[in-house]
């Protein structure tokens, strides 16, 4: 059996191994995986979906980079009996009535937790920039949201000084933290970073324009290696782990899952934790 | 040499006869209705952009800021959808993008300006007014039923979108070959200064052009918009380089003065029935960009190599 | 037959343009029905005269009547209204359209907003058959020889029903057979009351078909008189009209052995067949009239186009020479002929552009020598009399003359041992042509060979040792200073029994 | 500008802040000095300087492991230098419009690369060529260094040599240069080696910073040195321009921003003032010329 799987993108420091994580396991489960780049692109991706239906796979699995704009292709997979998964990133609730399963991770509750993480490391106070993923992504909508709502809930003197968007990319990260850190300077006290790599952007900016002053407190997502690097040295304070590889096998999983005629839940989510100093040496990166 | 020149004629045919007969031959379910009509689809959004291109390029001028306008048009037409109701919002966005392009012909026609550098300044400006209006947020359409009959399959044949496509592509075969304006396009993209002699008005002819450029990225843009039920920033914002790419791949020349209707038929269809072969395949969207710009090098290179008897006495002067 | 009204009046006319004054108070007119010749020397201002009647250029003062009526040409559209059709010398049509669309660009035939192709294609067809061109109305103009889109420009013209049918030079690439077809279209234009302008060099030609002959002299109109009982001799003698020996002088030299020797060129297309050897001390002149295949003779010598047959000896060693830069080497220079086009680069100053060729020598590790850029610059300016003289000026702020003053600095900066020279002095003044005379007069004198290319006979005839006429593609051989008439020029020029000339 | 921007941010004036605004600058003025070439020669425009730069960056890591970090480096730029080379063929041999050529050895040589690390993000495996190129020497980080470098060393090529001389010539009269003996064919292939050159370094430098690279890394560069280059007052019609102008206009651009930035100017509309910048700056230009000709 085929499964079609429309990923965001190729080379990511995320999308990469939980790539590799479903091509490994699909082999192992006699599935023929075609994979589509969509390059960060939803238009390519639109249109990807097309050529998995004229394809007649058995299933899909989408990445979705947009909370709507997929809505038409995954009502016309519906219309042609192929059962479609999303992957990592939510959509809208419009969508719910087109797709099997949801699987990925609770990018809602990733946003609180970094909040609840943050405020620890700054007492409750201070400013801060956050700096988030791709405009209109459901994971950025998720992680900035549910960061901002909780800050609010628990009461936190936390300031936000901007929201940027750096498009989950290192190379963004970096001009956009090099700009904030020219604009507000030691007025920075604290960095929310959608993702790790989008941290490492801010951190070497800081580095690079205040060798000096020490790095205010910093919050990633995803849990890589680099990170847990930079939380032993100091650099960062938390991230959470979110491994791409158990995102991608979840999601493989249950599609076998549903090929085999199997019920599966609408929501699945994948295990999160908090990484600090002070547990870093006992958990292990997710990548 | 008789058979090269035929070759160089029927380059664009050939290239998709090729590609269709190797996929079929190669690409397991390939042959089939479905595919047809969902790999026509898909060509239709680049399509509908391609055709106001074919028409700017073979006035000898070009536009990099179709792709802008392509997200801004789709922007306002959702955006307008509560107030107006989403025809007449539609309708609007169309105009939206028809006025992006009378911004365009303003710079390149009155004030002069190279059009690829006008053209590159609006792009980043009506980007910028995209993002603008959203807040860089796509936004939520009001009707996402609609949405899904817009890509609802006809006769397991047409969508609304290539049928309007297709539809286009044979106005604009008439309009190019058979009327008097589309023989005067030609005119002026392969000597200004002959059309000029004759009466013609080439700057009249330039700053259409730009208009209908952008009208026609506008109708895509609304299209998809409506299609996705969302006006998006970032959309088409990969768009412009595929889109050039299909035109000049169906034989329109970027210096301007000649190219085709079903040339562009040609060049669209080739690409997506290559990139939907490919993607059958699972060919790695790197490799299938190497193809993709093999193809298109080599048919220009083509062009260029092979002499047909002519010998250009009037020099025309590259893009503008 | 003469009409009541006159179909063209033009009153007063001149026109100048920066630095040269191409018409001076011209008066001029044409009847319904008639053939009415301009015949003049190269420069003399026809092409102007007739660009001003097109809407081309307006004129600095005077005034032009069309069917007794004053009106004002701004643009070829407002001569168009007015019935007025030009064949210019320069074939101006859109290569990527077809015949058919090239004749009827502007005005095609429509079937409501359709273009009328049947019919645009079979009225083509006719008018094409009816000036004796067989041309296919549905080829692509880009496709046809110079001398076929020369008749798509004719049959433009004509299938537009003018009342004024102007030919600049329209035989000029034209064969014999092309030639009597279109004079024949000619008369029946005539008969049906059209008034026609006709232009051309070849004086047998106007002779046949002229009514009245008006002769142009350096922008002055000398005379307008019927054709009737005019001899080409006495046409070619109100033409030239000057003492030309007192107007070039020549500078003695002394005449050494040869430098290049040129045997057997071709390429294959444009010319043929053509052997000359050139000597230190010499000026070599080359003419013919416009087309006759001397510029690309020149070219391929210089190495800008190819030159598959015969070969080129420098001194006595025989050199293949693939690209300018080869033939910098081996000692031959080009002075083009399109200064525009070919010779200036206009956004340079003086200096730079005058040691472009020479660059690289004046270069350690690269680097441009600025003391050798100026020091060569100030010393042309100062030998060639380049006004202004600051060799920082811009070159495209300089008038044609000096211009042409700078290109040839250019080319002596290289100190070749033979210069050839294309039209050196088109479009440039009497002053700055008398200067670059003397120019190219001291360079013989200094040893130097030059092969001068000019349209211009008086020229001809005041500068150069020896002449080899030209005529499509093929040389005549050299003819000596001391046997030089402008009779036996022309008569190789245009082909013409020498007899039938003087008679 | 410079006293608006004193005036109306206290921050503006540090040295800090000049350190940022010309470290980001760095990188697309390396870019700007080959595009300066490929613009006065008359090459329009050379499009194909994302995937330049993302084979710079991905092979200058990728190939570290096998042939160690300097090598890697040289083998990078050179190969970007050939990719250009490739695209100098097209346009000035067989006379290909450079936009097309550019557009198409881009995607082919991108496609290429990608293939070669099979489409994947590449890492650094060398972190002391990171701390190399993200060091500083008397203040001043290297990137920058090096980039006042590379537009010293190209300056004097385009001002003061010869070829730079036959760059111009060929841009403001083809067929003028090619008539006095101009190598015009080589020096227009030369542009685009040139450009290839600098964007190869450009992305190995960008690469050895982030010590990661996928093969977007390049995407948009090529419009933001083409808007340096054309705000600078060089005519994308060829034969007239310098570096030292086109790096000034890249200056100006950056500290606009800069400016844009410290006044908490959202990006969108900094995208439509730049917009704006280039066509307003194009336009007088083009209408100045035409004054000094009439
Ligand atoms: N661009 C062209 N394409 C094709 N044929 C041409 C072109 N230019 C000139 N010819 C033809 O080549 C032949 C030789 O032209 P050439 O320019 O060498 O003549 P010439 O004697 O130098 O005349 P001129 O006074 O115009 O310089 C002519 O028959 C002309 O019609
Ligand atoms: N656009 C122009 N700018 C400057 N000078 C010009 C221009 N056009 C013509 N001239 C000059 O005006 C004078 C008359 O030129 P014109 O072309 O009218 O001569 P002609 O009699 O047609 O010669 P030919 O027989 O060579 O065609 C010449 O000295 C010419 O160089
Ligand atoms: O953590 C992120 C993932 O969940 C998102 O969707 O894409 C980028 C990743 O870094
Ligand atoms: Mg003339
Ligand atoms: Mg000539």
């Amino acid at each position: 059996q085929t499964v079609c799987y429309v990923t965001a993108a190729d080379a990511h420091a995320y999308v990469t191994p939980a790539n590799e994580a479903i091509d490994g396991r699909a082999a192992e489960l006699g599935l023929e995986i075609l994979s589509l780049s969509q390059n960060f692109d939803v238009q390519t991706g639109i249109e990807q979906m097309s050529t998995c239906i004229a394809r007649g796979v058995d299933g899909i699995i989408l990445w979705p980079l947009d909370p709507q704009a997929y809505i038409p292709g995954l009502a016309r997979a519906q219309a042609a009996d192929i059962p479609t998964i999303l992957i990592n990133s939510p959509m809208n609730e419009e969508a719910d009535q087109f797709i099997v399963s949801f699987t990925g991770p609770d990018v809602y509750e990733e946003g609180e937790m970094a909040a609840d993480s943050l405020n620890d490391a700054m007492g409750g106070a201070g400013s801060i920039v956050i700096i988030a993923g791709q405009a209109g992504n459901g994971t950025t909508i998720g992680r900035v949201g549910g960061f901002v709502d909780r800050l609010a809930e628990i009461g936190s003197g936390i300031e936000v000084l901007d929201t940027v968007n750096a498009d989950f990319d290192q190379q963004k990260a970096l001009v956009a933290s090099r700009d904030l850190i020219t604009r507000f300077g030691d007025e920075i006290t604290g960095v929310y970073a959608n993702d790790d790599t989008m941290a490492r952007g801010f951190i070497d900016a800081w580095l690079e324009a205040k060798p000096d002053t020490p790095m205010p407190p910093i919050v990633g997502i995803n849990g890589q290696k680099d990170a847990f690097e930079s939380i032993r040295s100091g650099e960062m304070y938390s991230t959470i782990v979110q491994s791409p590889i158990e995102d991608g096998l979840l999601a493989i999983n249950t599609m076998a899952e549903i090929l085999a005629g199997n019920e599966v839940e609408a929501r699945l989510p994948i295990p999160l934790t908090v990484v600090t100093s002070e547990n870093v040496d006992m958990v292990e990166p997710a990548f | 040499m008789e058979f090269l020149i035929f070759l160089q004629k029927y380059r664009v045919g050939i290239v998709l006869g090729l590609t269709l007969a190797i996929s079929a031959v190669w690409v397991p379910g390939f042959v089939s209705l479905t595919t047809f009509s969902l790999g026509f689809d898909r060509g239709s959004t680049v399509g509908l952009v391609a055709i106001g291109l074919t028409v700017l390029l073979i006035a000898g001028k070009i536009d990099l800021s179709v792709g802008s306008v392509f997200a801004l048009s789709g922007i306002v037409a959702i955006m307008l959808q509560p107030a107006l109701g989403l025809w007449p919002a539609a309708v609007v966005g169309v105009l939206a993008g028809a006025a992006c392009g009378a911004f365009n012909g303003l710079l390149s026609v009155v004030f002069k300006v190279n059009s690829l550098v006008a053209t590159l300044a609006t792009m980043l400006i009506f980007r910028s007014i995209a993002h603008w209006l959203t807040d860089s947020q796509p936004m939520a359409g009001t009707d996402i039923m609609f949405s899904v009959r817009l890509a609802q399959i006809y006769f397991d044949l047409f969508t609304l979108r290539s049928a309007l496509f297709l539809f286009s592509i044979l106005l604009l075969h008439i309009w190019l070959s058979r009327t008097v304006s589309g023989r005067n396009l030609f005119a002026v993209g392969s000597n200004p200064v002959a059309a000029e002699a004759s009466g013609i008005s080439a700057d009249r002819i330039a700053f259409l052009g730009f208009v209908f450029a952008s009208a026609m990225a506008g109708v895509a843009g609304v299209l998809q918009s409506l299609a996705a039920n969302t006006g998006s920033p970032v959309f088409g914002s990969e768009m412009t380089v595929a889109v050039i790419a299909a035109v000049v791949v169906g034989g329109t020349r970027i210096e301007g003065g000649r190219g085709s209707a079903l040339g562009t038929l040609g060049g669209v269809l080739t690409i997506a029935a290559l990139t939907t072969a490919m993607e059958f395949q699972s060919v790695p969207a790197y490799v299938q960009r190497v193809v993709a710009g093999l193809i298109l090098i080599l048919l220009v290179l083509f062009d260029r190599t092979v002499p047909t008897n002519r010998r250009t006495n009037s020099a025309v002067t590259a893009a503008e | 037959m003469t009409a009541a009204v006159c179909a063209l009046r033009m009153t007063g006319i001149t026109k100048t343009f920066p630095g040269v004054k191409a018409l001076s108070d011209v008066n001029f007119s044409v009847d319904y029905g008639r053939v009415h010749a301009i015949v003049g020397e190269n420069g003399a201002g026809k092409s102007t005269l007739m660009k001003i009647l097109g809407g081309v250029h307006l004129p600095t003062s005077g005034t032009t009547e069309i069917n007794g009526v004053e009106v004002r040409l701004r643009k070829p559209a407002d001569a168009q209204r007015h019935g007025v059709r030009m064949v210019h010398q320069e074939v101006n049509l859109v290569p990527d359209l077809t015949v058919a669309e090239n004749i009827y660009l502007g005005r095609m035939p429509r079937r409501s907003m359709f273009v009328d192709k049947a019919a645009m294609v079979r009225d083509t067809a006719a008018v094409l058959t009816e000036i004796g061109a067989s041309i296919d109305p549905a080829a692509r103009v880009g496709d046809l020889t110079i001398s076929q889109q020369q008749l798509v420009e004719i049959a433009k013209a004509y299938s537009a029903d003018p009342r004024i049918i102007v030919l600049d030079e329209p035989t000029s690439s034209l064969s014999d057979h092309e030639t009597a077809a279109l004079l024949r279209i000619l008369r029946r234009m005539k008969d049906a009351g059209i008034a026609i302008i006709y232009i051309s060099h070849r004086l047998k030609e106007v002779l046949e078909i002229a009514d009245d002959v008006t002769i142009l002299r350096d922008g002055a109109m000398i005379e307008t008189r019927p054709a009737d009982g005019i001899t080409p001799a006495k046409m070619i003698q109100l033409m030239v009209g000057r003492d030309v020996t007192n107007i070039f002088p020549k500078i003695a030299s002394t005449i050494g052995a040869p430098v290049l020797r040129a045997t057997g060129l071709g390429d294959g297309a444009t010319f043929h067949d053509i052997s000359f050897e050139v000597r230190a001390g010499e000026i070599l002149g080359l003419t013919g009239l416009v087309g006759a295949g001397r510029t690309e003779v020149a070219r391929a010598i210089f190495g800008l186009a190819p030159l598959p047959f015969g070969t080129l000896e420098i001194g006595g060693t025989e050199v293949r020479i693939a690209s300018p830069a080869a033939a910098i080497r081996a000692g031959i220079a080009y002075v083009p002929e399109d200064r525009k086009g070919d010779g200036i680069i206009p956004e340079m100053v003086v200096r730079e552009n005058v040691s472009l060729p020479v660059l690289q020598g004046m270069s350690r590790l690269g680097r441009i020598s600025m003391k050798a850029d100026r020091a060569l610059a100030r010393r042309y300016a100062r030998e060639l009399s380049i006004m202004p003289s600051d060799p920082e000026r811009k070159v495209s702020l300089l008038s044609g003359g000096n211009q042409q003053k700078a290109v040839i600095a250019k080319w002596l900066s290289a100190n070749p041992a033979v210069l050839i020279l294309d039209e050196p002095t088109r479009g440039v003044d009497v002053g700055a042509k008398a200067e670059i005379h003397r120019i190219i007069g001291e360079l013989v004198a200094g040893g130097m060979a030059v092969v001068m290319i000019s349209s211009e006979m008086p020229e001809v005839m005041g500068v150069c040792d020896r002449v080899i006429v030209m005529r499509d593609g093929r040389a005549s051989p050299p003819i000596d200073r001391a046997d030089l008439t402008e009779e036996l020029i022309m008569a190789h020029a245009t082909g013409e029994d020498t007899v039938d000339l003087i008679a | 500008m410079l006293v608006y921007g004193t005036l109306s941010s206290p921050v503006f004036l540090t040295t800090g802040n000049f350190v940022n605004v010309f470290t980001s600058m760095a990188i697309v003025g390396i870019v700007v000095v080959g595009m300066t070439f490929v613009l006065v020669v008359g090459g329009l425009a050379d499009l194909s300087v994302p995937a330049t730069i993302a084979c710079g960056a991905i092979l200058s890591l990728a190939l570290q492991p096998a042939i160690g970090p300097v090598p890697a480096f040289l083998v990078a730029v050179a190969l970007a230098g050939g990719c250009g080379l490739i695209s100098g063929l097209l346009v000035g041999y067989i006379g290909i419009n450079p936009i097309i050529a550019t557009l198409g050895v881009g995607t082919i040589v991108l496609g290429i690369v990608e293939s070669l690390v099979g489409g994947v993000i590449v890492y650094g495996t060398d972190p002391a060529t990171a701390e190399l190129v993200k060091s500083r020497v008397f203040g001043i980080p290297v990137v920058v260094l090096i980039f006042a470098a590379i537009a010293c060393v190209g300056h004097f090529i385009l001002s003061h040599t010869y070829l730079g001389r036959w760059t111009f010539a060929t841009g403001g009269n083809y067929s003028a240069a090619e008539a006095s003996a101009v190598p015009v064919r080589a020096i227009k292939a030369g542009a685009f080696v040139m450009t290839g050159l600098c964007a190869g370094l450009s992305g190995g430098l960008l690469g050895l910073t982030l010590q990661s690279a996928r093969p977007l890394i390049g995407t948009g560069y090529e419009f933001s040195a083409i808007t340096a280059v054309v705000v600078g007052g060089v005519s994308i019609m060829g034969g007239a321009g310098s570096i030292p102008r086109a790096i000034a206009a890249l200056i100006f651009v950056q500290f606009l921003t800069n400016i844009m930035v410290l006044q908490g100017v959202r990006t969108p509309v900094q995208g439509f003032v730049l917009g704006l910048l280039i066509a307003v700056a194009v336009a007088l230009d083009v209408a100045l010329r035409r004054r000094s000709v009439a």
